[in-house]
C-alpha cells in the first residue's frame, strides 16, 4: 500500500523532467528498451512511481541508472512523453537523494548555486594561490617554484581524500537505499564474486553496446554506437587524466620537457585529444538536438562539458606556454587552469553530473548481485520442488 | 459509343491500340509468360499428389507467399482444388480438366 | 378457370451462412420434383442484386406465379423479396419466405445430414402454403400530416424541427413546465467549449417561432389507439398556475422552497419558478407536486390558492417520435458512500456547483477548500453481474454510458485551467475517447497534470472517511493496474462520481406505445443497421438517449434520421399496412361472439347486424387497421370462419402435411 | 452524356451514401449517386460479419445496393470520379468525369465469359492484392451494377474478351468523358481509408508476409474470400495463435494521428470472435491501451469476447520483427505485470486506423486538425459543412462504424431536404412524389 503524493512529480520537473505527466501508460517505452527486464521494467516503471508520487520506491530503485538513454523510447513514444528525458531527470533526482549534503539538490535545482558554487571554487583557488604562490621567475619557466609541487601535491591528495569521503558516504547511501530497503537478504559474498561487474561496466559500459546492437535502422545504430565510443574514449581520457595527476603530477607539474616517447607526452597528447574530442561531440550533439538523448538539455548538461572543456584548453594552452618559454603567461594559465579544474573535480564528481560515473556501474554491480541472490533463493525451491 | 465493326476493322483497331499502349502491352506481355511459366509449373507439381503452399514453393523454388497468391488464383478460376489438410496446411491437387 | 401453379424455388446460400452446414443443392435437387415447382435454384446470395434479378427473371420469362425462398430470416429481407416479386409484376403476396438461417443452419451446425433433412422439410412445407397462397392487397390508409414528439430535450426539439420545416405539423409535448431537457443543466459542451444553453438557444427559438410547431409543456401521453398513420393520442396538460401579469408577484410572494432538481438539489427554488435565466417558456410555472395548494398572499392582500386544472384533449397524429431521453444515474445509498459521505458528488452536481460558483471563486466544497479530487468513472455504467449488486429490477447495467469518459476528463480540463493548484486523480476502467476532438481531452488532462489510476470492474475503489488527523476527508484506497495492480492510497477533498445515464421512468409509455426494450432498458431498435431508429412498432420513431447513451452530437444525429424516417412514412399522406388481418368468411359466420370476446385490441373485431332475405343476423366484422393479425379469434371460433390472411388454416394444415411426410418420400416425390 | 439536374448528389456509394440516398429518394428527391469504383458497396461490402449483432455483411448491404440501383428516383453513377463543385444557380454545378470501363454497360449481361477467357490474372483490389482477378472482369460476385471492367493497364489488348463476349459489350475505343451535374444539394459520403500497413516501421507491416490489416482478415473471414478459408498468407497456414495488436494506427503522435479511430477495439474483438467460430482451437490475443466498446450492446459483445476466451492484454505493442519460419514475434510490457514479454504468433493482424479517403480542398471544404471534413456546428447540425447545401455523413465526416455511419446518414438526408425545399420552395405536400 503506498499513499499517493502529487508533489514528486513537480519535484521531478524542477529537475528538468520533461512531459513525464503526458504518460498514459502504454508501456511502448519498456518494451522498445532494449535494456529494460522483468525485474527492472523501466522507463515505465520510473514514469509511473514519479505520477502517483511512491518516493520511497523511487529512491530504491536502481531503474534509471540501467539506462544509456538511447532514445528509442522518445523517439517511438505515442504520446510525446519523452521517457528518455524522464530517466535523465531520474538520475539528477537520485544523485540529489544519494548525496547528504544537499549540495546536489541545491545544484540541480538552482543554476544561480551551481555556477555561485563554481564561481566561489574558483575563486578560493586563484585567492590561495594569490596569497601562497612563491617567486615568479620570469626568465624561464619554473612552476615549481611559482607553485612547489609537494604542496599541490598535497592539495591533490587533500581533494582527493575529500572526494572520497563524499563519493563513498554517498555510494553508501545509495547501497543503503538500493539494497537494504526492500528487505531481500543478500549474502555477501555476492558483492566480491560479483564485483568484477563493477570493474567491467565502469571502464566498458558494456550494457550500452546492447543498445546499438538491437537497432535497426542503420544509421540510428550507427549514431548509437558513435556515441558510445565517444563517450568510451572520453571516460578513458578523465580517468588516465585523474590517475595521472593523482599519482604522476610531477610528470605533468614540471619545467622539463619530456621526450616525445616519454608517456608524459604521448599519454598526455592522446587525454588531451579525446577530451577535446568527448566534450565538444557533447556540446555541438546539445546544439544540433538530432539525436534523442540530446533534445533535451538541462543546464547540468552543459556545465559539465563546458568544464570540461575549459580545462582541457586551458591545459593545452599552458602546455604550449611552456613549450614556447613564456612563463608569466604559462602561470596566469595554471591558475586559471587550476581555478576551472579544483570546481569541476570538487563539485561534479560528488555532486553534479559526473557522479554518473560511478553510480550507473554501481548499479549494474548491484543488480547483478541481486540477481544472484534471487537466483539462489529460487534454486532450493525448485530443488524442493523437484524432490518432492 | 461502339459502332458495329467488321472483323477487320477490330483487328485494325486493336493493332492501333497495341502501338498507342506500347509499353503497357509490353510489360503485360513479359507478365503472361510469367504466369504461364508459374502455371505449368505449379500445375506440374500437383498434378499427381496434393500438395501444401509450402510443398509447391519448395519445388517451384519461388517464395511461399506468391505461390498462395497463385493459388489463390487457381482455385477461383478452377485450375485446382482443395484435398484435405496436412497438419495445419490445406492441400491443393490440379482439377481434372473439364471436357 | 384458375391459373395453373408454376412454383419457383431458391435456396440461399447466405454466403455461407446456410450453405456451410445445409447441403443446398440437394434440398434445390429434391425440391425440383415437388409438384408444381417448375423452377428450383440455389444463390450465394439471393438478396443481392444479380439474385433478385434472376427471381424477376423466372417470373417474366417461365412464368413463375409462386415464389418460395428458403434463406435468412423474414424479418430480415422478406419486404426485400416482396419489393422484387412485385417489380416482376407478381402480387407480392404470392411469395413466401422461410428461415432456412435462423431455424436451421445456425442452430444445427454440428449436423450437416440433419439440418439439410430439416431444410427439405422447411422447404416443402413453403411449397405446399405456397400453393394455397392468394393475391392480397396491403391496407392502404389516409395518414395524418401530423406528427408528436414526446420530450422537449435536445433531440426532441431537433426532431420537431426537422419534421416541421419539411412541411408536417408537430405537436410536441414536455413532461416539465419548461424545454430544454438534460442539455440546459450543462455549461460548456464537449468537443467545442460552446456554452451549452447558446446553443440550445438558437434551437428554441427556431422550434418555439415555427408555425408548423404546436408546444405543449407540463403535458403527458395518457393513451394511444390506433396505428401507423392515424395514432389518436390523448394528452394531459396541467395548467400553469400563473399568468404574465401575476407571475412576478407570485413568485415573489411565494415562500415554500423545495431542493431545486435543475441544480441537483445543491440550491433551493420556490414552488413557483424559472429554473434557469432565458428557459423557455420564459413565463414561470407552478410546481404543483411540491405546491400542495399552500396559500400565498400577494402584497398583503387576501391570500390566493393557486389550482390546477389539468386538461385533457386528443391529437391525431401520423407518427410518434419517442425523444423522452435520459435520467443520470442516481448511485445508491452507500456507493462510493455516496449518501454517506458530504465529499461524494455526481458529475452533473458538480457541474452546477461550478455553474453557482462566483468567477474567480476558490473552489471550496461544504465549506473546506478543495486541494486534491478525484474523479471514478464508469459509476452506474459496465457493471458486472455477480460483483455489482443489482438493481431494484434484478439488472445490472452492464452498458457503457458513452459520454462519462469525454465529459469527466472534460471536466478534469476544466477544473485545471480554473485552479492550477488542484490535485486531479482519474479513477477509469478504459478511457473511452472515441469521438472526433474527444481524444484532446485526454491529452489536455494529462499535459495539465492529472493523474490517472486505472482500476478494474472486478474491484472498484474504495471510499472511505480518513481517520481522525489526516489531512484529506476522503481516503480512496484503489488496486491500479497501471502501478503493477498495487494498492494505492489516495487522500482527497472531494469524490466526483462520473455517473452513467439511465433510461427515464416511462413504463407507463413504454406499455402503452407497446414498444419493446432493450436488456439494457432503453427503448429498442428494430435493427442496429437496418432500421436503426425504428421501433418495431410502426410509426414509433426513436430519437436521442431514448435508445440509448449518446452525446449531445449523436442524438441531434439521430433525432434527425428519425425525422427523416417520419417524413417518409407520412410525406404521401398514405401509409400501407400488412394484409395480414383477420377476415371473417361470412358464409360460415354466424355470430357466436366468440371471437370478439377473444379479441383484445380494442375495434379490431365486432358483431354487426345484417339484413339478409328479410332476416336479422349477426356476423363478426373485423376493422382491418386495427387487427394486428395475432390469430386470437381464428382459434375462438367454432365455425372455422375466421382466417388470418396470409396465413390461412388450410396453408397451415398443408404446411403441416408437408413436415410431416417421411423424408424418402419427400425426395421420391 | 447530357447534363442532368437533380435535388441532391450524393457521392460516394459506400453504406452511408447509399442511406442517405435511399432516405432522400423515399422522400421523393431525384438522387444523383456518383460512386469512383466500378461497383458501389464501399467498405462494407468487402466485410464479413458485422458487429454487434454478427449479421453477415452481404445480407445487410446487397439489398441496399439492390434498393440503389432499381430505386426510381436515384440514378447510379459508377466508375466516375468528382472533379470540382461549383456554385451555380440556386445549388452546385458537379463535374464528374466517366471513367472508360471498356465495356459497354447498356450491353454486358455480367456473364464473366470475358473474365474466364482473359489470359492475364492482377491481385484483386477487393482482395486486398490476396486474392486475384483477370484484367477483365466483374470486381465481385455481387457488384452493383453486375457488369465487367476491363482494367486497361493491365491489357495485353490481345482481344480475346472481345471475341467471346456474347453481346459484343466489350468497347476497346471508349474515352473518358465530363459530363456535369446540377443539384441543390450535395451529401459528402467519402468515407475512409485505413492508415498505411507499413506506417509505423517497428510493426513490420508490410515486410513481414504474416503481419496483414483488418481489412484482409475481413476477406478470409469473407465466405467470397481469396482462400475460402482463413489462412496466412505468408505461406497457406491455418493460423492457430493470432494477435490483434490495437492502436497500430491511431492514437500514436509518431505517425501524426492522436485521434481515436474508434472502430477497431469492435472489429478486432468482432474479427476474433470469428476466428473462434472458423477456427475452434484458435488462441487470439487482442494488445490493447483501452478498449472502447462504448454503442449501444458494445460493451457486452466485449464481455461475450472474454467469456468465449480471447485474450485481452494490456499494453501497447512496441515492436515486432519474426523469426525464421516468418512467425510475426511481438514484444509488449504487459502493464498490469510490468513483465516484457516477447509472444510469437502465427499472424499479427495491425488493427490500422482510419483516415479520409478524399482531402475536403476537393470539395472546396477545409479540413479539420485530424484531417477529415471540418464540421462547424457540430453540436447544432452535424452534419453541416462550412458551405450550404453541402453535408457530410459517415466516416468522410470523422471515424465512425456502420451504426453510426446509417445514423448521421438518416441525419444528412434530413438536414439535405429540409434545405432542398427551403432552397426550390416545394413543400411535401406539392411534390410528386414517385414511389418505389
Amino acid at each position: 500500500m503506498s499513499r499517493v503524493d502529487p508533489t514528486l512529480l513537480h519535484e521531478l520537473k524542477e529537475y528538468g523532467a520533461v512531459g513525464i505527466e503526458k504518460c498514459f501508460n502504454c508501456g511502448n517505452c519498456t518494451a522498445i528498451c532494449p535494456l529494460a527486464s522483468d525485474e527492472y521494467p523501466f522507463p515505465r516503471s520510473v514514469i509511473r512511481r514519479a505520477q502517483i508520487g511512491d518516493k520511497e520506491r523511487m529512491k530504491s530503485q536502481l531503474d534509471p541508472w540501467l539506462c544509456y538513454y538511447c532514445g528509442d523510447c522518445s523517439a517511438t513514444c505515442p504520446k510525446g512523453a519523452e521517457p528518455g528525458e524522464t530517466m535523465m531527470a531520474s538520475r539528477r533526482w537520485l544523485t540529489g537523494q544519494y548525496d547528504w549534503t544537499g549540495l546536489a539538490r541545491k545544484f540541480y535545482t538552482s543554476l544561480a548555486w551551481e555556477l555561485g558554487s563554481i564561481i566561489l571554487v574558483g575563486l578560493l583557488v586563484v585567492w590561495i594561490i594569490a596569497m601562497f604562490h612563491g617567486p615568479l621567475v620570469t626568465e624561464r619557466v619554473e612552476l615549481n617554484t611559482f607553485a612547489p609541487l609537494h604542496i599541490v601535491h598535497l592539495a591533490d591528495w587533500v581533494m582527493a581524500g575529500a572526494l572520497v569521503f563524499f563519493i563513498a558516504t554517498n555510494v553508501l547511501r545509495m547501497y543503503w537505499l538500493t539494497m537494504r530497503r526492500d528487505g531481500q537478504k543478500i549474502p555477501f559474498k555476492f558483492y566480491v564474486t560479483e564485483a568484477w561487474q563493477l570493474v567491467l561496466h565502469a571502464l566498458t559500459q558494456k550494457r550500452w553496446a546492447t543498445c546499438a546492437a538491437d537497432e535497426k535502422d542503420e544509421k540510428t545504430r550507427n549514431a548509437k554506437r558513435t556515441a558510445r565510443t565517444i563517450h568510451l574514449l572520453l571516460v578513458s581520457g578523465y580517468g588516465l587524466m585523474l590517475v595521472l595527476i593523482i599519482f604522476f603530477l610531477s610528470w605533468f607539474q614540471t619545467d622539463n620537457i619530456y621526450p616525445l616517447w616519454h608517456p608524459q607526452r604521448w599519454l598526455g597528447y592522446y587525454a588531451t585529444v579525446v577530451l577535446l574530442l568527448g566534450a565538444g561531440w557533447a556540446l555541438w550533439g546539445r546544439v544540433k538536438k538530432e539525436v534523442e538523448m540530446h533534445r533535451f538539455s538541462h543546464p547540468s548538461d552543459w556545465i559539465f562539458p563546458i568544464l570540461l572543456l575549459v580545462v582541457t584548453l586551458t591545459g593545452i594552452l599552458q602546455h604550449a606556454f611552456r613549450y614556447w618559454d613564456m612563463p608569466l603567461a604559462t602561470y596566469y594559465t595554471y591558475v586559471v587552469h587550476l581555478a576551472f579544474t579544483a570546481p569541476m573535480l570538487i563539485l561534479e564528481v560528488p555532486f553534479g553530473k559526473w557522479a554518473h560515473l560511478y553510480y550507473r556501474p554501481l548499479a549494474v554491480y548491484f543488480q547483478a548481485v541481486k540477481e544472484k541472490a534471487k537466483a539462489e533463493q529460487q534454486v532450493p525451491e525448485g530443488a524442493l520442488a523437484a524432490a518432492d | 459509343m461502339t459502332t458495329q465493326q467488321t472483323p477487320q476493322s477490330r483487328g485494325d483497331m486493336l493493332k492501333r491500340l497495341r502501338e498507342q499502349h506500347a509499353a503497357t502491352v509490353e510489360r503485360t506481355q513479359v507478365l503472361l509468360r510469367e504466369q504461364k511459366r508459374v502455371q505449368q509449373e505449379i500445375c506440374k507439381v500437383i498434378r499427381d499428389t496434393p500438395k501444401s503452399v509450402p510443398e509447391i514453393a519448395a519445388a517451384v523454388n519461388m517464395p511461399a507467399n506468391e505461390v498462395l497468391w497463385y493459388v489463390a488464383s487457381f482455385k477461383k478460376y478452377g485450375l485446382l482444388v482443395e484435398k484435405g489438410m496436412c497438419a495445419d496446411y490445406p492441400l491443393y491437387q490440379k482439377a481434372e480438366e473439364k471436357k | 378457370m384458375p391459373e395453373k401453379l408454376k412454383i419457383g424455388v431458391y435456396t440461399c446460400y447466405c454466403g455461407g451462412n446456410i450453405s456451410h452446414t445445409v447441403k443446398c443443392e440437394q434440398v434445390a435437387k429434391v425440391m425440383e420434383s415437388q409438384p408444381d415447382v417448375v423452377i428450383s435454384r440455389t444463390n450465394m446470395s439471393l438478396c443481392s442484386d444479380a439474385g433478385q434479378s434472376q427471381i424477376e427473371q423466372d417470373i417474366k420469362e417461365l412464368g413463375v406465379n409462386r415464389v418460395v425462398i428458403g434463406a435468412c430470416a423474414p424479418s430480415l429481407h422478406e419486404q426485400t423479396f416482396r419489393g422484387t416479386v412485385m417489380r416482376a409484376g407478381l402480387n407480392p403476396f404470392l411469395y413466401h419466405h422461410i428461415g432456412l438461417r435462423e431455424q436451421d443452419s445456425w442452430v444445427h451446425t454440428c449436423d450437416c445430414d440433419g439440418a439439410t433433412c430439416k431444410a427439405m422439410h422447411l422447404m416443402a412445407a413453403g411449397i405446399a402454403k405456397a400453393r394455397h397462397l392468394q393475391p392480397l392487397e396491403p391496407i392502404r390508409l389516409e395518414a395524418e400530416k401530423q406528427a408528436l414528439v414526446i420530450g422537449g430535450g435536445v433531440a426532441g426539439l431537433r426532431a420537431a424541427l426537422d419534421i416541421a420545416r419539411q412541411g408536417l405539423r408537430v405537436v410536441l409535448i414536455e413532461k416539465s413546465p419548461f424545454i430544454g431537457g438534460r442539455m440546459a443543466q450543462l455549461e460548456a459542451v464537449f468537443p467545442t467549449g460552446e456554452k451549452a444553453r447558446d446553443l440550445l438557444c438558437d434551437l428554441v427559438k427556431k422550434v418555439a417561432g415555427h408555425p408548423n410547431i404546436k408546444l405543449y409543456t407540463q403535458a403527458e401521453v395518457t393513451g394511444v389507439t390506433g396505428y401507423v398513420g392515424n395514432y389518436g393520442v390523448r394528452i394531459l396538460q396541467h395548467s400553469r398556475g400563473v399568468s404574465a401579469e401575476d407571475a412576478q408577484a407570485l413568485m415573489t410572494a411565494c415562500k415554500k422552497e423545495v431542493p431545486d432538481e435543475f441544480n441537483y438539489g445543491l440550491s433551493q427554488r420556490k414552488v413557483i419558478y424559472q429554473p434557469f435565466e432565458g428557459c423557455y417558456p420564459q413565463l414561470p410555472a407552478v410546481d404543483w407536486e411540491n405546491y400542495q395548494g399552500e396559500p400565498i398572499s400577494l402584497n398583503g392582500g387576501q391570500p390566493i390558492v393557486l389550482e390546477d386544472a389539468p386538461q385533457t384533449f386528443d391529437v391525431s397524429v401520423g407518427a410518434i417520435v419517442v425523444a423522452t431521453g435520459f435520467d443520470p444515474y442516481e448511485p445508491r445509498q452507500g456507493e462510493y458512500s455516496y449518501g454517506e459521505l458530504k465529499e461524494v458528488v455526481t458529475l452533473p452536481q458538480l457541474i452546477r456547483h461550478l455553474a453557482l460558483m462566483k468567477s474567480g471563486e476558490a473552489l471550496t466544497w461544504n465549506g473546506h477548500p478543495v486541494r486534491d479530487v478525484a474523479l471514478i468513472h464508469c459509476v452506474g455504467s459496465r457493471e458486472i453481474e455477480g460483483v455489482d449488486e443489482p438493481h431494484e429490477d434484478g439488472q445490472v447495467n452492464n452498458y457503457c454510458s458513452r459520454v462519462c469518459c469525454t465529459a469527466s476528463l472534460h471536466m478534469a480540463v476544466e477544473l485545471h485551467e480554473k485552479f492550477p493548484a488542484l490535485n486531479i486523480y482519474e479513477l477509469y476502467q478504459d478511457i473511452r475517447t472515441y469521438g472526433r476532438g474527444h481524444e484532446d481531452y485526454y491529452r489536455g488532462a494529462l499535459d495539465g497534470g492529472v493523474r490517472f489510476v486505472r482500476y478494474s470492474g472486478e474491484e472498484r475503489p474504495q471510499v472511505t472517511p480518513a481517520p481522525t488527523g489526516d489531512t484529506h476527508p476522503v481516503l480512496l484506497r484503489v488496486k491500479d493496474s497501471l502501478t503493477y495492480n498495487e494498492e494505492l492510497e489516495i487522500p482527497v477533498d472531494l469524490v466526483v462520481l462520473a455517473v452513467g445515464m439511465v433510461p427515464r421512468q416511462i413504463d407507463d409509455l413504454v406499455n402503452m406505445l407497446k414498444v419493446s426494450r432493450g436488456t439494457d432498458r432503453f427503448l429498442l431498435e428494430v435493427h442496429p443497421k437496418l432500421r436503426p431508429v425504428e421501433t418495431a412498432v410502426n410509426g414509433v420513431i426513436l430519437a436521442g438517449t431514448a435508445q440509448g447513451p449518446m452525446n449531445i452530437q449523436e442524438s441531434l444525429s439521430a433525432a434527425s434520421a428519425a425525422a427523416a424516417k417520419v417524413l417518409t412514412l407520412l410525406g404521401r399522406g398514405k401509409v400501407e399496412l400488412p394484409p395480414f388481418v383477420a377476415a371473417v368468411d361470412a358464409e360460415k359466420c354466424n355470430g357466436t361472439g366468440a371471437c370478439v370476446e377473444a379479441c383484445q385490441y380494442d375495434g379490431a373485431i365486432a358483431l354487426q347486424t345484417f339484413t339478409e332475405n328479410g332476416k336479422e343476423i349477426k356476423r363478426a366484422v373485423v376493422t382491418p387497421a386495427n387487427c394486428v393479425g395475432c390469430g386470437a379469434c381464428v382459434a375462438a371460433c367454432p365455425n372455422r370462419a375466421i382466417d388470418v390472411q396470409g396465413w390461412t388454416l388450410s396453408q397451415y394444415e398443408a404446411m403441416v402435411d408437408a413436415i410431416g411426410m417421411n423424408i424418402v418420400d419427400l425426395v421420391e416425390a | 452524356m447530357n447534363n442532368l439536374k437533380v435535388d441532391a448528389l450524393v457521392i460516394g456509394g459506400g453504406i452511408a451514401g447509399m442511406q442517405a440516398a435511399l432516405d432522400l429518394g423515399d422522400q421523393g428527391f431525384q438522387v444523383a449517386l456518383v460512386e469512383r469504383e466500378p461497383s458501389i458497396g464501399g467498405k462494407m461490402i468487402t466485410l464479413s460479419k458485422v458487429f454487434p449483432t454478427l449479421d453477415c455483411c452481404s445480407c445487410i448491404t446487397t439489398p441496399k445496393m439492390s434498393a440503389v440501383a432499381h430505386h426510381p428516383n436515384i440514378t447510379l453513377f459508377t466508375y466516375c470520379e468528382v472533379q470540382s463543385i461549383q456554385e451555380s444557380g440556386a445549388g452546385y454545378g458537379v463535374a464528374v468525369l466517366q471513367k472508360p470501363r471498356y465495356v459497354d454497360v447498356n450491353k454486358c449481361t455480367g456473364c464473366r465469359q470475358c473474365e474466364y477467357e482473359c489470359p492475364i490474372t492482377v491481385p484483386s483490389t477487393f482482395d486486398r492484392g490476396l486474392g486475384a482477378y483477370r484484367a477483365i472482369r466483374v470486381p465481385f460476385s455481387t457488384a452493383v451494377p453486375q457488369k465487367a471492367v476491363l482494367d486497361i493497364d493491365n491489357c495485353l489488348l490481345c482481344g480475346k474478351c472481345e471475341k467471346i463476349c456474347p453481346v459484343e459489350a466489350v468497347d476497346f475505343n471508349q474515352q473518358p468523358e465530363t459530363f456535369s451535374i446540377e443539384a441543390t444539394a450535395i451529401l459528402l459520403a467519402t468515407g475512409f481509408e485505413l492508415t498505411q500497413l507499413g506506417a509505423k516501421k517497428e510493426y513490420g507491416g508490410g515486410k513481414l508476409p504474416n503481419v496483414i490489416d483488418p481489412l484482409m482478415m475481413e476477406r478470409f473471414l469473407a465466405p467470397t474470400g481469396p482462400y475460402g478459408r482463413v489462412l496466412r498468407p505468408g505461406d497457406g497456414m491455418e493460423p492457430t495463435t493470432i494477435a490483434y495488436v490495437q492502436c497500430a494506427g491511431s492514437r500514436d503522435q509518431t505517425q501524426g494521428i492522436e485521434y481515436c479511430s474508434r472502430v477497431c477495439c469492435m472489429y478486432a474483438i468482432k474479427q476474433a470472435m470469428l476466428i473462434s467460430g472458423a477456427l475452434p482451437m484458435a488462441e487470439i490475443t487482442i494488445y490493447y491501451m483501452d478498449i472502447r466498446t462504448f454503442g449501444k450492446g458494445y460493451e457486452q459483445f466485449y464481455q461475450n469476447a472474454k467469456a468465449m476466451g480471447v485474450e485481452f492484454v494490456r499494453g501497447k505493442v512496441a515492436s515486432i520483427r519474426e523469426d525464421e519460419k516468418h512467425n510475426p514475434i511481438v514484444k509488449v510490457e504487459l502493464t498490469e505485470e510490468g513483465r516484457i514479454i516477447e509472444r510469437t504468433h502465427d499472424m499479427v493482424i495491425l488493427s490500422l486506423g482510419m483516415i479520409p479517403t478524399a482531402s475536403p480542398s476537393t470539395f472546396g471544404l477545409l479540413p479539420s486538425s485530424d484531417g477529415f471534413i471540418s464540421l462547424p456546428a457540430i453540436n447544432a447540425s452535424p452534419s453541416a459543412t462550412q458551405r450550404p447545401g453541402i453535408f457530410v455523413t459517415g466516416a468522410a465526416g470523422g471515424p465512425m462504424d456502420i451504426v453510426d455511419s446509417i445514423v448521421t446518414a438518416g441525419a444528412a438526408a434530413s438536414e439535405a431536404s429540409a434545405y432542398i425545399r427551403n432552397k426550390t420552395g416545394i413543400g411535401v405536400a406539392q411534390r410528386e412524389v414517385a414511389y418505389a
